[in-house]
């Protein structure tokens, strides 16, 4: 068998954007997040009333704004890309920058929401609900975090024309990783902030 | 060149993921540490507790017994022995095995000739262990 | 599959932009009219299983990929929703 | 061989067989006074004999991954090692300080023992596997310090690839998350907290960089297939072992008094860490379908494949028979953790020192490959003892869910030693398993005797 079939020159059709490995841990990380919104529902089953007087102390504005903004973010994450694709390192970095930004306005929204549950004396321990939201957004929010550095990454390199329409692997695979970081929330927030 | 699948990005991932999950192990475990004294009642640490602790240690207890579930299983759950048998039995216990061990089938323990004072304290300890919130662990008063 | 140079007067992605944020409002005003119960969540649950289908397929670029990649992540929606549903409706009764 | 210091592995693997054999006994010792209670009482207790047991196993591990990184390293970095004579005095120093140890188990009461070594000044034995009197346990870190500043030494001067660098982490890690040990506060629950940080970053963290990393090297060669390929693999397993792995530690912070959402935690995280050992077992399988030269050492093949194997049934899948909170909540502290235990060890740590023994020793030796005969024996020792491994597994298994439905499922729970009586055929069984793996290890060291001289020099 030809070893050398894994590092070839073009982008092998039929496979996703960016770097192989990338969508591994994408997938590792979806999996990871799945069985935590399945054991999210699970637990609701079994104290609904609960569930359901805590959501709605909730902030779902801001829950919603969030997912706006996040969406937003991953738009010009995909502008971004196409801009690259055209040989534009100016535009793609510039896009995203944005798209940080928006990551920044995020992280700021949730800052404010978790600090108001912390100064209401909430935590991980106060009830089965606040444990899965706390648990799921932070975990989520970290991962906003590291996105936001992934990007921060691909957006200096792109700054120095470091990719060009022929290589340009580097902005996929960032791209890649902040859409799951995107997905993640459109599933989150109707989850947790919503259903009922 | 660009490749489909590159070393680089897999070490990345690896780095990246080691730091991620590590920070949120640390993250997690300040948490625990705000809630443990809510849990593990350590106003009643007294010195009695910390001693029999140490007498559990040198004997190695933990060689035969679990102690809320954690040992070997050779030998009865201790975490809720207090409860299970209260304080004197556990020293008539201890202090009644004969040192040449009885023979027969039955498991043996050792004499290990404690004190009062040791014995005082070693139920001190399994007093306090019994009495940590432990999440309704075990299921039932035989461990 | 790249034409950059094709110019376009709204590009595709723009339009999933605009879908994927009108359907957030929508949902959000589902919660905050506070509606619940079996429809309801079923509506929700597919609204956002449409959302992240559009996210994988036009955002993520899978809509181009070969049918496994397409499968792992249409399988992957369809089982946590599911779970979803099914939590839910173990949940009334 | 390629390089004159590699030789100093070879005392490190024959002390990590020889200590293998020592812990094997003791295992046949305590497998039998689970049913015959009075067995060499008082001579050994079991607890004396369950401590020798475990720190066995531990000290000869880590003489096997000291000796797979003196042997890897220097070919590795295409350079001498950094102080050969360095290596051999630790050797000597670990040697001795752990058959001390161990002597001093056997011969005075435990109690006498933290006196003799003043546990009162600072109070660290006495905890599962951390038995060890304080002077062992700084002897230990002095010895790890010595060793790896050896070994990053002769990196850091030679060629710098992803495997040493994974195998430097992985053993960095190993002398670290020691130091946990040292932590012994009067609150049991922290003391339990911190205790894990040992135990299990340990075994399910640190240990599995370096069970990759010897896994790939020994891939490498006796395949021939592209490095690049094999340390991609190697780096995308150890990243998934470790996000599983880190939080998964809350598995174990269901019941020790830690807060309920651990739970939740552990058993999603703890139920994905099968994903990096089945990852482990295509891998294996993968790169030896692929190969690209027919290495002459076949047993050591095969030993890589079986680590690939084992440690996915024995980790993994025996690992999420009784990971998730609701069943640990009946299975835990019984025998269902003992059968985990051994499957674990065994298909995971045991088999790849096995494998890289298997594979440096012929080349120790002065040769590519033992003579086909010493390999067929050798590869009937690999059957035997995995075959017996998987029986004791089973057996304690057994033991286990019977001993879980009578004494806490059973509406009228049965006590403990009561229970115990109830389940003595499976120990039974389980200790002439015991004496069949016997029989395959020393099948295994009859081996290393047999007609070793026919083969080629390499």
């Amino acid at each position: 068998m030809n070893t050398q079939s894994l590092t070839i020159d073009a982008h092998e059709p039929g496979t996703p954007p960016g770097d192989l490995a990338i969508w591994f841990f994408i997938f590792a990380e979806l999996l990871a997040f799945g069985v935590f919104f399945g054991s999210y529902a699970f637990a609701r089953a079994h104290h609904v009333e609960l569930f359901n007087q805590s959501q709605q102390l909730l902030n779902r504005a801001s829950g919603a704004i969030n997912a706006l903004v996040l969406i937003t973010s991953s738009y010009f994450v995909v502008r971004a890309v196409a801009a690259i694709k055209q040989g534009l390192s100016r535009q793609c970095a510039n896009w995203l920058g944005a798209a940080i930004a928006l990551g920044g306005v995020f992280i700021v929204i949730k800052l404010f929401e978790f600090h108001a549950k912390f100064s209401a004396g909430i935590s991980l321990s106060t009830n089965t609900f606040y444990m899965f939201y706390l648990s799921l957004t932070i975990f989520h929010f970290m991962h906003v975090i590291l996105g936001m550095v992934i990007l921060a990454f691909v957006m200096a390199k792109a700054r120095s024309g470091g990719y060009s329409i022929e290589h340009h692997t580097g902005v996929e695979t960032g791209a890649s990783y902040w859409h799951m970081v995107d997905l993640v929330w459109v599933i989150l927030f109707p989850l947790v902030y919503v259903i009922r | 060149m660009s490749q489909a699948f590159t070393k680089s990005m897999a070490r990345n991932i690896f780095f990246g993921g080691a730091t991620f999950f590590f920070l949120l192990l640390v993250a997690l475990s300040f948490d625990t540490m705000q809630v443990l004294p809510k849990r593990d009642h350590r106003e009643n640490i007294t010195d009695a507790v910390a001693r029999g602790k140490a007498v559990w240690e040198k004997n190695d207890c933990i060689g035969c017994h679990t102690l809320l579930g954690e040992g070997a299983y050779y030998a009865p759950e201790l975490g809720n022995v207090y409860k299970r048998r209260g304080g004197e039995f556990v020293k008539a216990w201890i202090k009644s095995r004969p040192a040449e061990g009885t023979p027969g089938d039955r498991r043996q323990m050792p004499q290990f000739n404690l004190t009062d004072q040791e014995l005082d304290d070693m139920v001190a300890f399994l007093k306090w262990t019994g009495e940590i919130n432990t999440n309704n662990w075990p299921p039932n008063i035989e461990g | 599959m790249n034409k950059p140079s094709q110019p376009r007067f709204v590009r595709p992605c723009t339009l999933i932009w605009l879908a994927l944020v009108t359907l957030t409002g929508v949902t959000y005003t589902i919660g905050d009219a506070g509606l619940g119960g079996r429809n309801v969540m079923l509506l929700v649950l597919a609204i956002t299983l449409l959302k992240s289908q559009m996210i994988a397929g036009y955002f993520m670029g899978l809509r181009k990929t070969s049918l496994l990649w397409r499968a792992i992540m249409g399988g992957y929606l369809i089982v946590v929703g599911g779970m979803i549903a099914i939590a839910y409706l173990m949940g009334i009764n | 061989m390629q390089y004159k210091s590699q030789a100093v592995a070879k005392p490190y693997f024959i002390a990590a067989i020889g200590l293998f054999v020592g812990q094997i006994l003791f295992g046949l010792i305590m497998g039998l006074q689970y049913v015959v209670g009075d067995f060499l009482f008082p001579a050994i207790p079991f607890n004396v004999a369950r401590m020798v047991h475990t720190n066995l196993l531990i000290v000869w591990l880590l003489f096997g991954f000291m000796g797979a990184a003196y042997y890897m390293i220097p070919e590795e970095s295409e350079s001498e090692l950094f102080s050969p004579k360095l290596a051999l005095t630790m050797f000597w120093i670990f040697l001795v300080a752990g058959a001390l140890t161990i002597v001093g188990y056997l011969t005075v009461p435990y109690a006498a023992l933290a006196k003799m070594t003043f546990n009162d000044l600072w109070p660290t034995m006495g905890r599962e596997f951390l038995e060890q009197p304080l002077i062992t346990k700084l002897g230990i870190v002095v010895v790890a310090l010595a060793f790896l500043f050896n070994i990053s030494m002769t990196i850091l001067k030679g060629r710098k690839t992803s495997i040493s660098l994974v195998l430097l982490l992985g053993l960095w890690g190993l002398a670290v998350f020691f130091l946990f040990s040292f932590y012994n506060p009067s609150n049991l629950v922290l003391d339990k907290y911190f205790w894990w940080w040992t135990v299990h970053l340990w075994v399910e963290g640190v240990w599995e960089l370096i069970l990759g990393s010897l896994l790939a090297f020994v891939l490498i060669k006796v395949t021939g297939v592209d490095r690049e390929i094999i340390e991609k693999w190697l780096y995308m397993i150890i990243a998934m072992t470790l996000i599983t792995g880190i939080i998964g530690t809350g598995h174990h912070y269901y019941w020790i008094g830690t807060p309920e959402y651990w739970q939740w935690f552990g058993s999603v995280f703890s139920a994905l860490e099968p994903i990096p050992f089945f990852m482990m077992t295509v891998f294996a399988f993968n790169m030896v379908n692929r190969r690209r030269r027919e290495h002459p050492n076949k047993a050591a093949t095969l030993w890589a494949l079986g680590t690939g194997v084992m440690a996915f049934l024995g980790a993994g899948v025996w690992g999420f028979l009784h990971t998730l909170a609701p069943v640990n909540f009946f299975t835990h502290g019984t025998q269902i953790t003992a059968a985990h235990g051994h499957m674990a060890f065994y298909g995971a740590y045991v088999m790849v020192v096995l494998t890289i023994i298997s594979y440096a020793m012929p080349m120790l030796r002065g040769r590519a490959a033992n003579s086909a005969k010493a390999q067929v024996m050798e590869m009937w020792a690999f059957w035997i003892m995995t075959v017996s491994i998987v029986f004791i597994t089973l057996f304690l298994t057994a033991a286990g869910i019977l001993q879980v439905w009578l004494q806490r499922v059973s509406t009228t729970p049965m006590g403990f030693m009561a229970t115990q009586d109830q389940v003595a055929l499976f120990y039974w069984l389980r200790e002439i398993t015991g004496v069949m793996f016997l029989v395959g290890l020393v099948v295994y060291i009859a081996s290393f005797f047999v007609a070793g001289e026919t083969k080629e020099a390499a």
